[in-house]
C-alpha cells in the first residue's frame, strides 16, 4: 500500500476481506497513524514532505521488494498517476494495480488525452491540444478562443492549479499562480487552455478494462459542488443525468479508454453543458475519492475488482451485466474551515464521534488523538449514504452528518448540514458554480433559543468544573459531573 | 479565567454570546442558573468529560460538544460561544465586538508567506487580497474582511510563518 | 420512544431522516446515555428497575400525553409485546406502532397462538394448547408426546425461561427454574410443552400488515446460533432454505398473520427439520432485534413501513414488488463473557472503535464513556454486514469484527471472530446445537508469537508510563510515548 | 507495580504469560527490550494514552490495546496477558499457575444468590452446578471447573452479592 489515509484503509479492508496479506509505508509524521496500526506490515519511508516519503519511487519499490509484495496499490494523489512509478513497480516485477505507464502517459499528460479524445470522436472543449510554451502564447490563444478560458496544469488533475481567467487583465496573475502550483503539486509548470464551459455540471463516468481488452462503465457521479476545483460532495445517478445522457457518456467514456488501450479501473470527466451537449475534460487514471458511490448502487467492490484486473483476471461481467439500484451521495469531511473559505487546516484531532445506522457507510481515516499534518492531503473522511431514492439517502446523509462530532480541527461539516437542507440543492438543480453562488457563511447557523442556551450553560459548567481536580475514573462520572453543578 | 478562579463561591454573572444571540447568565452559589433574569431548570450531566454534555431544560434534550477554541456543537449546528464576565463586556472585550475596529490577519496554518500584495499605510477595500499563503500544495489569497488601512505587515515575504502567526494588522477608516 | 440503547437511537435515527420530532424516557440510570442525548426531548420515568420506568406504563403513557406524542414506538423487549401497553397508548388518542391489543392477545399467549396456527392449517409442534395448570400435569404430558421436551413461559417469547427437557428426572428443577424466570420475565408463571424439534434450524420470516387487510412476508432469517435460546448470529437468505421452502414459510407466515388480523411489523418463528419439514413456533409482534439484515437484501427501512403503517397508510407495494439481492449477517454484540459461559457483565465501557468500511452497518447503543447496567438486557451493538453473495457478507464481517475495539466490559466479539472463521458455520452446515457442540472456548486464542510478544512488549511499556506524570495535551503524543521507550 | 516503582531505573525483568506463551522479557535502563535473552527491535508508540498501542517489529506492524484487567486485544484476537516479575514467578503467583489447585468461584456480576446447591465438605465433579446466581432477568448456574471438595461457602443463599464477590471455594484433591 503505497498511499495513507482514508483510501490506505478502505485499500486493506478489501484485503483483508479476500485474505491477502497487507504491507504499508509511512512517513516519520504517520508512525501511529491508522494506516500503520492496521496494516499487517509497515515500513518507514523518510521525512514528512511527500517528497521524501509517499511521492519518494525509489524508496517505495524497495520497500515492496523487501516486503515481497505481489502488487503495490497506489491509492489516489501521491504517485497513483506516476507513469514512472507504474513502470518502476512494473521493472522489479510486482504488479502495478492500475494502467500501465503507457496508458498514464497516453493520458496523464492533458493536452495528449485531448488529442486521443478528440481522433476517437469524443467532443472536447475548444483550445490548446499542445502544452503552452509561454503566457505571450497563452494570451494570443486566449483571444482567439474568446475569454472566459480556463487555464490548466498539463501534468495532473484534481483542480488543482486551475484558474478562470475572464479577461486579459487577469492573465498575468493567472499564469504565474497556476504555473506556480502546477511546479509544486505535479513537479511540471506545463500548462494548456480551454474555453470555459459554463454553466456546467462536472459528470463523470468510472469504467473498468482488464488486460484482455474488454472494457465496461459503471455509471455516472455528478461531482459539481467544488470549491477550488476540488470536489466536496459527489452524488450518482447525476440529478441532470437523463437515461440518453447516460448512455451516450457511458458510450464515450469507454470509446476514449478504449483509445488509451486502458487497464484497471479509471474515471472519465465530462463538462456537461445546460442543453445536454458534453465536452471530454480527462481521465482519471487511478481509484477515484468517490468511488464508494459507485460501489453502493452497483454492489460492486472496486478495489477487489481492481486486484483481480491486475492479476489478469477477466472482467467476471459484461456491460448488461451492471446493475444499479438506488441513489447514492458522499460527503467529503475534510480539514477546512468552511467558515474561512475552506482554507485547510492542520492540527490534532481531540475527539470523534462517527456516525453510522441504516444506509450509512464511512470510509474514515479519523482517530482520537490523532495528528493532521498540514504535509498532505485535507480529506480526513468519507460520508457515504445509500437510498432506494435520492430523497432517501439525502435525508441520510444529513441525518448521519448531524450527528458526527470531530473536535480539534474546523471540519466542512457545517457546510455539508447546509448544501442537505439547502432548496436547490434538494432540487437537483446545481451547477459548478453552486458553491459561490449559494454557500454565503451566516458564521452563526440559526439555532433554536434553548439550544444556544443548553450551549451557554454547559459552556458555563465547563469553566466551573476546569477549575475542579480531574474526576477519577472510579466515580461514576454523571453522578460527579451532579455534583458539580450543585456546587 | 482568573477572575472566575478569584470569584470563589460568589454568584458568577457572565455575558454569552451564543451564536447571534446575547444572554445575561448568572449561575447562583447553589449552582441554579437564571438566564436574562428568568430561572431556567436546567439539567447538565457531563457525557464525555471536558468534551460532550447532555442538557435537559424542562424536557426539551439537547447535546453539547466543545470542538476548539471558541467553537461548539449542539445539536449538530456549529456555533462560536463566547464567554465573558459582565466587565469584559462593559470593556467591550466580549469576542467579536471589535472586530471592525482592528482586523488581524492571521496565518490559518503554518505556511510560506508567498507574496504580500499591500504596503504599510495603503488603504485597502473589503475583499482586496492581502497576502498569498503556500500551504497544503495550494496558494490561498488572504483577503480583507472590511475596508480601512494597513497598520502593520508582521512577515516579509518569503517567511515560513506557524499556524496562527500574525500577518498583517488593517485599521479601519 | 418507551425504550433505551441501540433500538431507541435506531428508531430516531429513521424519524428524524422522515423530520418526525422525537420524545425518549429514561430511567435515572440513564440519563446520560446515548439514547437521551440524541432524542429531541426526554423525560425521566423512574428508577434504574425495570418496572419502575421502562416497564412502567402508567408513567410512559403520562409523558406521551405530556409530550403530545403522535404516535409510540416500543422498540422490543420492555412493552414492546404488552397488550395492555398497546390498549392504554391507543385509548390515550395516540398512535402504537405496533399490532392492536387484540392481535398481541392472540398471538402473545403462546398456546393461542399455537391453537391460532394450527387451525389456519400452519403445522406445530406436538405439545399442549392450553398452558400446563402445575407440575404433574407437565409430567403426564412429557410422558404422553415423549421426552426430550421443551418447557416453555406461555407469556412472553425471547427464548427467556425455555428449557429442554431430556429425562424425566430433570423435570422438577426445570419446572420450577422455568416457573420463576417466566415470572420474573413475563410477570406470568404459566409454562406450555413442546416435544422438542431435533435437531433443527431456527428460521424466522418477516411479514408487513397494514390496517387494510394487505399482508407480505419479505424474506427469511436464521437464527440457530443460540446461547440459552437467545440469538447471537442471525443471517439472510438462510443456508438451509431452498426458494421453494422458503415460498412455503413466507406463505404459513402469512396465513398466521392474516387469521390474527395482524397489523405492523411481524415475525413468525419456525422450525426446520434436516428434511424441510417446519413447525410454527411463535408469532413475534414487535420489530425483531435483527430486522437489519432485512433491510439490508430489501433495501427497505422497516421503522419507517412501521410509522407509515401505524399512521393507516397502504403497503407501498404488493408480495411481487419485493426484490431481495445479495447475502446479510448480523453480529450482536452483548456485555457477556464467551469464556464463561456467556455470563451477562455489567460495568462501564472505558473505550470503543467501532468497524465501518465497504457493506458495514452499525447499529449501536455504544459511547465511551457509559455505563453498562446489569438491569437491562445485555445487547450493546450490531454489527451488519451485506455482500452481494454470503461469503463477500461473511468475509466482511469478520474482518469488521476483528476492527472493533470494546474496553471495559467482556463482549461477545471473540465468539463471533471465531464462528466467522469456523469451517461448519462458514459451510452453511449449522443449526441450533452449534454453540453447544462448535464454541468449546480454548480460553487462549492462537496468535502468531510475534503479536504475543507485542502484547508482552506494550503491556511493560504501559506499566512504565504509568510510572510517570500524564502527557500533556500540548505535547505531542507520538513523541512523548517514544522518548518514554527510550528511558 | 510498587516494586517497579522500587526498580527504579535498573534492568527490569518480568515473566510473561501471553496467552499460552510464557516469555521472559527485560528492559534495559536504554529501554531496549530482551525476549528470551533475544534483543528485539520494537518500536513502540502509545496511539491512544494508556488504551491502545501501535507495535512495530522488524516491519511486523501490531495493534494492541488493553480492554480491562488482563484482558489484552491484539490485530483482532483478545488473549489474557499477565506480567509479573521474576520473584512473582517463583513464588507461583503468576497468574493461572496455580488456578487447578484452588478454584474461587466468584460472582461474574452482582445479582441474587437465588440456590446454594452443594454444602461444605462436599466433593464436586467436573461441571457440577455448585450456585444460581439471579441477575440480568436470568438465572444463571455456576460450575465447577475441575472435581475437588467444597472449601469454603462464603455467601448464604438469599444474599444480593457484588460482581467479583468470592462464593465458594473448591480445592483439588
Amino acid at each position: 500500500m503505497a498511499n495513507r489515509g482514508e483510501i490506505a484503509l478502505r485499500v486493506m479492508r478489501t484485503c483483508r476481506e479476500l485474505g491477502i496479506a497487507t504491507a504499508t509505508v509511512y512517513s516519520d509524521i504517520d508512525r501511529a497513524a491508522p494506516h500503520v496500526r492496521a496494516a499487517g506490515e509497515a515500513y518507514p519511508i523518510g521525512a514528512a514532505s511527500p517528497r521524501e516519503s509517499y511521492l519518494n519511487i525509489e524508496r517505495i519499490v524497495a520497500v515492496a521488494k523487501r516486503a515481497g509484495c505481489d502488487a503495490v496499490h497506489p491509492g489516489y494523489g501521491f504517485l497513483s498517476e506516476n507513469a514512472d512509478f507504474a513502470d518502476a513497480v512494473a521493472a522489479a516485477g510486482i504488479a502495478f494495480v492500475g494502467p500501465p505507464g503507457a496508458a498514464q502517459r497516453a493520458l496523464g499528460e492533458k493536452t495528449s488525452a485531448r488529442r486521443l479524445a478528440a481522433l476517437s470522436g469524443v467532443p472536447v472543449a475548444e483550445g490548446t491540444m499542445q502544452p503552452l510554451t509561454d503566457e505571450a502564447e497563452a494570451r494570443t490563444t486566449a483571444e482567439r478562443i474568446g475569454y472566459p478560458v480556463l487555464l490548466k496544469p498539463a501534468g495532473g488533475g484534481g483542480g488543482k492549479g486551475m484558474r478562470v481567467v475572464r479577461a486579459a487583465g487577469e492573465l498575468a496573475a493567472a499564469w504565474r499562480a497556476s504555473t506556480g502550483e502546477a511546479t509544486t503539486a505535479f513537479g511540471a509548470p506545463a500548462l494548456l487552455m480551454e474555453r470555459l464551459v459554463h454553466p456546467a455540471r462536472h459528470v463523470e463516468v468510472q469504467v473498468l478494462a482488464d488486460q484482455h481488452g474488454n472494457v465496461v462503465w459503471l455509471g455516472e457521479r455528478d461531482c459539481s459542488i467544488q470549491r477550488r476545483h476540488q470536489k466536496l460532495i459527489e452524488e450518482t445517478p447525476g440529478p441532470g443525468v437523463s437515461d440518453a445522457l447516460r448512455e451516450r457518456l457511458g458510450a464515450a467514456a469507454v470509446k476514449v479508454a478504449t483509445a488509451a488501450a486502458y487497464v484497471n479501473a479509471g474515471t472519465a470527466e465530462f463538462l456537461v453543458a445546460p442543453d445536454g451537449t458534453f465536452v471530454f475534460l480527462e481521465m482519471n487514471t487511478r481509484l477515484q475519492v468517490e468511488h464508494p458511490v459507485t460501489e453502493l448502487v452497483t454492489g460492486l467492490d472496486l478495489v477487489a475488482l481492481q486486484l483481480r484486473i491486475a492479476a489478469g483476471e477477466r472482467l467476471p461481467f459484461g456491460q448488461d451485466g451492471i446493475r444499479r439500484t438506488g441513489a447514492a451521495i458522499e460527503l467529503r469531511i475534510t480539514a477546512e474551515d468552511p467558515f474561512a473559505g475552506f482554507l485547510p487546516q492542520g492540527g490534532r484531532i481531540e475527539f470523534v464521534r462517527e456516525p453510522s445506522g441504516p444506509g450509512i457507510r464511512m470510509d474514515s481515516g479519523l482517530a482520537a488523538p490523532m495528528a493532521v499534518p498540514t504535509e498532505y492531503d485535507p480529506l480526513l473522511a468519507k460520508l457515504i449514504a445509500w437510498g432506494p431514492d435520492r430523497a432517501t439517502a439525502l435525508a441520510r446523509a444529513r441525518r448521519a452528518a448531524r450527528e458526527m462530532i470531530v473536535a480539534g480541527v474546523p471540519t466542512s461539516l457545517p457546510f455539508h448540514s447546509f448544501v442537505l437542507g439547502e432548496r436547490d440543492f434538494v432540487a437537483g438543480g446545481y451547477d459548478t458554480d453552486y458553491v459561490a453562488t449559494h454557500w454565503d457563511p451566516p458564521g452563526v447557523p440559526l439555532i433554536a433559543e434553548s439550544a444556544a442556551i443548553a450551549a451557554a450553560l454547559a459552556g458555563i459548567a465547563r469553566l466551573r468544573s476546569a477549575r475542579r481536580p480531574v474526576t477519577s475514573p472510579a466515580t461514576p462520572w454523571t453522578a460527579s459531573a451532579r455534583l458539580d453543578m450543585r456546587r | 479565567m482568573d477572575r472566575l478562579g478569584a470569584a470563589g463561591h460568589a454568584a458568577l454573572r457572565y455575558a454569552i454570546r451564543a451564536g447571534d444571540r446575547d444572554l445575561a447568565i448568572e449561575v447562583t452559589p447553589e449552582g441554579r442558573f437564571l438566564v436574562d433574569d428568568r430561572v431556567v431548570a436546567a439539567d447538565l450531566v457531563e457525557a464525555v468529560p471536558g468534551r460532550v454534555w447532555s442538557v435537559v431544560i424542562d424536557g426539551e434534550a439537547h447535546e453539547v460538544a466543545f470542538l476548539a477554541g471558541d467553537r461548539a456543537w449542539v445539536d449538530g449546528d456549529e456555533l462560536r460561544l463566547e464567554i465573558a464576565d459582565e466587565r469584559a463586556v462593559a470593556a467591550g472585550r466580549a469576542g467579536g465586538r471589535t472586530a471592525s475596529a482592528r482586523q488581524e490577519i492571521r496565518a490559518p496554518m503554518p505556511g510560506l508567506l508567498k507574496r504580500v500584495h499591500v504596503t504599510e499605510g495603503a488603504s485597502v477595500n473589503e475583499g482586496d487580497a492581502l497576502v498569498t499563503l503556500e500551504a497544503m500544495k495550494m496558494e490561498n489569497e488572504l483577503r480583507a474582511a472590511h475596508a480601512g488601512t494597513v497598520a502593520q505587515i508582521a512577515v516579509a515575504e518569503g517567511t515560513k510563518v506557524d499556524g496562527g502567526a500574525l500577518l498583517i494588522v488593517i485599521r479601519s477608516r
